[in-house]
């Protein structure tokens, strides 16, 4: 019997089992993936199920491992690589830009690189300027890489699936703070159904807000909490930088005629500069105001509690935001139900 | 090294990191925190040989690194605390620390990426004409990075001074050494073989780390060459964070119980209880640890959070 | 006595060795600084008059060497590190972005990272996916490196001079065809004088161009070109992306009320997506059209002569974009002088 | 291997080679090209030990392992052209090599970072199960990168069927091992210390090149586990392009004469010679070299340029 409730974390778990199950030449790489606490849970069982030959911990060794990876994907093996952190994974970039994102292109054809590596975004909690970054407009730079930053529940198991399907090098980038979010079983996507990265979330007509991540999060709360003021934000997703159904924005942002487009990475030279470019080419004519950018400021996070309230922007930069394109008024209350640099309450550290 | 201050000085680390584990549930100090609980004996002697012109770099396990090296305890704990006073103004937290003052230049959290720093600190040195040298502490897991490899190498050609040491507590995190490493492959054989002077020995036993420590410091400064010291040691507690974690099964059964029966503290209580003198010592020195802990967490405590409104300070240099 | 005319390979020689002469401290290193070739020609002479100790060849350890230079930075060494192609740097990407960007910051201001990193840009002949990467975009995106993309000889030994005695971790981003060029040696700016980073190179009312790296050469071709047609760009140098001095490029904007952005990168999550962005948000109501972006398609320099014709963009482009912007019909002729792979014919490979 | 054989195929690969040199001023092979000139018989000699199923990955030098392990020559010279009908239609050009059928994965062009791929391939073979072996060849410059020590490791670790072939020329461009590596660290010490069994021989003498092969692949098969072979060889001419540079005198004096006397191709002619029908055998072999380079370059220059308008095709896999 199913439990009927699933999280976020669950879904990551089960997607590797279902592709474990499906393809028997796939491989499960990473440091400490069959220890414990299994990457935040999010690896549990793997091991046992199908072997140590196919589940392993490897040294750390992150440059080589992901060569490793390329070279076991170009002769025929699938593979899912996860690192606890982004940030850890600078180490390998080599591999993964001269190697695994030209592979395909520059033999003409002749070989796929079937390899997704999960990277862990680490915010808060006194992770500090080097447990927490997440660069997903350095690799949506880089052509022939495949980008995914999942937000919500309901697809998280489809496009973790589906990403490690593709026959593409594809990073699958985790936000950390999503990893508990908890939902109805029955409202997940089928995995073979069609991959939807580019989502209207929540409908509306007065100002289109696109979030990636855990940013989508703070979307949401922003319309609900100005839903009941009389604004009607549009919400919309990307959750695959690198694939952008840009009609779907343009539409929105064509009837909103403003636009506020978040990030969870560093403002400037990112993921939400291209995205604002794209749409002031596109919708030049009906844009009343120039869109509002919220991201991280340029700066690296400083592991302080008492340094890290306002470095990370939330539903209140967002209604701030709102209330300026939109010229009214709208009073914020802050919740406190948690301090600032955890999820939730259910976060102890201290990892 | 003499028995009594080896004793005092790691007694005095050990002491701290376990008021920290005892307050960390509290949830004021919230960084990840590596503890060097079992592990105290090895900087302690190596500091020994060093003064504050040698320069240290260490690793995410740093607090036993900094405070043998001379780190200001209250500046740590500061730290921990995320506040104002602390090394790094609470920017770094537990796994960037600092104290230029005494010559522990920094540690880092990305593993093995503190090797190259210091082989760059030790070429300085060399360029300086300098008669110090740098150390640069890491574990068995460091070894694994490519980092290491090429920064022995460098060391090597550029015959730099610099002591490389290596915890070798068999764990990076919970991976034993056998997932991440050739069975019975030795540090030591390799760093000697990549083209660095090596050495093996206990780590917890006194005299024999005091003869390696003291040889492989003798042969840098002899031959103007850098040397590596493999010290077999043993972590009590959990990789990042508080607690004991036996109860997790991922160590061999029996290797807890082993390794405490080894550990350098008791071993050296044992060993110093025989002069009956030192009971009234011990109880001094328990008194002064006390004293100074209590100080310094009062100190982080009391002090200010930093300003959030200077932090865009320092991002560039003037 | 001196030569009348230099080149920028020689203005880049000088600029080392004015550093080397006036820091005692200062060291130089890289693969190949000291052999036959001497990088292009560019550190010649150094090894001979600042010593083996100060100036030497290294290990191919683009990772662990690049940590060196950081270490022997923040223990009071300044440290200049040459490496003959962008892509090579890619392993040393950990402690670039973990530790020299960081540096300063995280230990509170209390050491500095005078450590100035020369990245050569390979483009054309031949260099294909894995010799030829600009990543400007990857470093402009962390905080606490600078960014400097030097386009011409009167100022390319002072750019160098300064980003040497500058104490924070500078990426020189060198491309290999402006090596050549040839100037009055006289109408070089004074190494010590302000650094002007932001540039109107040209003047013009009609249409803005921005430019950086070998581009610059471009739209610098492209206004003289038009002017004989009647139409006068403004041609804008940006060859400090990271310290851009904006209000030059919003009076520009604001003036010719149109702007065309080119970039030495992929188009995608780029430099130019950073400088539209913000050009739109503060030009949003004098921009009469969206900006024109000209850089590199999406997908890896295919290495084969056949191929890469159309995959650079050059003065061409422009005028087109020129040309939409004006709503005027320009006719363009192209030159053919030499083959579309080499900046001149004075190259003759092999690398 | 038989000695007649051996000389053919390294003849071989050394006429094509010189041929390409001959042209290459014509500039209409328009890329970055690494010659094997006095390098051929080692991978001739590995290759004779190997079936199309086990596979192979190289460097920037790749001409000669991919030749030697059966790549359409046709298909590599038209490559050297940018033709459509290249080994990658133009796209890698003369570093990134490739030819699926007989087995040559591909060469890569930033120094060590095929020997993480081979080891990827080895992996993929330990678990289909597979019988066969993977070659990873390697320069001795891209033993310095940390990626040839953490792949090495790895192999270990993992018992891998992995062949590692370091060609030590004792140059990188133009930088000799003093600047690089510590004097007299011997490579094959090194990679035993790291966990691969490791030999040394001469890359220039048949009988013992063909022992040493053969006994480690044999090690290979018999223990799945990985060995290693450095073997001496020199490169005569410059690092990358035609010609030869003995004028820029960064080899020592005399260098370059002491290695043509053991050049392996005039070894072998000087043996083979012995026996008198050898003249007319070797004028067969001669001709028949020359037409097949002639039908190369042939095929190359009148093969079309690749369609620049499918450029963005292969971007991304189906
Ligand atoms: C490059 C990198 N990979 C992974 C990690 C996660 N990590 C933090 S500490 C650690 C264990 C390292 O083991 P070891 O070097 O033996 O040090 P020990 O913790 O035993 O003192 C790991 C894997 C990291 N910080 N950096
Ligand atoms: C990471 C990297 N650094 C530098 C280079 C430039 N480079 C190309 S070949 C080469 C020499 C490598 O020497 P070795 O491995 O001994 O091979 P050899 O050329 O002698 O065959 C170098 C340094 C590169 N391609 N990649
Ligand atoms: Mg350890
Ligand atoms: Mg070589």
């Amino acid at each position: 019997m199913q439990n009927k409730t699933t999280t976020f974390a669950e879904e990551i778990n089960q997607a590797q089992h279902c592709a474990m199950a499906e393809d028997d030449s796939m491989i499960c790489m990473g440091l400490g993936i069959n220890d414990p606490k299994a990457i935040f849970g999010t690896t549990t069982g793997l091991q046992s199920k199908f072997g140590s030959d196919r589940v392993f911990d490897m040294p750390t060794s992150e440059n080589a491992m992901t060569g490793v990876g390329i070279g076991a994907a170009i002769t025929g093996t699938r593979v899912l690589m996860t690192h606890q952190r982004v940030d850890f994974f600078l180490l390998a970039m080599d591999q993964l830009v001269n190697n695994a994102a030209k592979w395909h292109y520059m033999f003409n054809g002749q070989m796929t690189v079937p390899l997704t590596i999960r990277l862990i975004i680490g915010r808060g909690w006194g992770q500090g300027p080097t447990h927490q970054q997440s660069l997903q407009s350095w690799f949506a730079h880089i052509p022939g890489l495949k980008v995914v930053t999942p937000s919500l529940t309901d697809n998280v198991g489809q496009l973790l699936y589906q990403s490690i399907m593709d026959n593409n090098p594809t990073i699958f980038l985790e936000h950390r703070w999503l990893h508990n979010q908890n939902i109805d079983k029955e409202t997940c996507v089928d995995y073979n159904s069609n991959m939807q990265t580019t989502r209207v979330i929540k409908e509306g007509e007065d100002v289109t807000i696109i979030a990636n991540s855990y940013m989508l999060l703070e979307a949401i709360h922003c319309h609900n909490f100005l839903k009941k003021q009389g604004v009607n934000c549009e919400v919309i997703e990307v959750s695959e930088p690198t694939n952008i159904d840009w009609q779907t924005i343009y539409n929105s942002v064509n009837k909103t005629q403003t636009c506020i487009c978040t990030d969870i990475g560093h403002n400037s030279f990112s993921v939400s500069s291209e995205i604002s470019a794209k749409i002031y080419e596109a919708c030049f004519t009906s844009l009343k105001k120039p869109i509002k950018r919220i991201a991280l400021p340029s700066y690296p996070e400083p592991t302080s509690f008492g340094l890290t309230k306002k470095y990370y922007k939330t539903r209140t930069e967002i209604t701030k935001a709102v209330s300026e394109l939109l010229d009214r008024e709208i009073f914020m209350t802050e919740d406190v139900e948690f301090p600032h640099d955890v999820p939730g309450n259910w976060f102890k550290g201290p990892f | 090294m003499k028995k009594l201050d080896a004793y005092f000085e790691s007694l005095r680390i050990r002491k701290i990191e376990e008021m920290i584990a005892l307050r960390y549930p509290e949830q004021e100090m919230r960084c990840p925190t590596h503890l060097s609980i079992g592990q105290e004996l090895v900087p302690v002697v190596v500091s020994n040989f060093l003064s504050k012109d040698d320069k240290a770099f260490s690793s995410h396990r740093a607090h036993a690194h900094y405070l043998a090296k001379g780190g200001s305890l209250k500046k740590m704990i500061a730290e921990l605390y995320g506040k104002a006073t602390g090394c790094t103004g609470g920017r770094g937290g537990s796994m960037h620390l600092t104290d230029l003052d005494c010559g522990f230049i920094a540690s880092t959290a990305i593993v093995g990426n503190s090797i190259p720093l210091a082989v760059g600190s030790a070429l300085s040195q060399k360029l300086q004409n300098s008669n110090f040298l740098t150390v640069s502490y890491f574990g068995d897991g460091a070894t694994e990075e490519g980092a290491f490899y090429e920064s022995l190498n460098f060391a090597a050609v550029k015959s730099l001074p610099i002591l490389f040491i290596c915890e070798n507590n068999r764990y990076s995190v919970y991976s034993p050494l056998e997932v991440r490493q050739p069975v019975n492959r030795s540090i030591t054989d390799l760093s000697q073989s990549i083209g660095v002077e090596s050495f093996h020995t206990d780590g917890s036993l006194l005299i024999p780390l005091t003869y390696a420590v003291e040889s492989a410091i003798e042969y840098i400064r002899k031959n103007n060459a850098p040397a590596l010291l493999e010290l077999d040691t043993y972590r009590h507690r959990e990789h990042c964070g508080p607690n004991f974690d036996d109860d997790l099964n991922y160590r061999a059964a029996g290797e807890v119980k082993t390794w405490l029966e080894k550990d350098p503290l008791k071993l050296l209580f044992a060993e110093l209880s025989a002069d009956q003198h030192f009971e009234k010592t011990h109880n001094e020195m328990i008194i002064k640890i006390k004293n100074e802990i209590e100080d310094a967490f009062l100190f982080a405590e009391n002090s200010p959070f930093p300003n959030p409104q200077l932090n865009e300070e320092f991002l560039y240099a003037k």
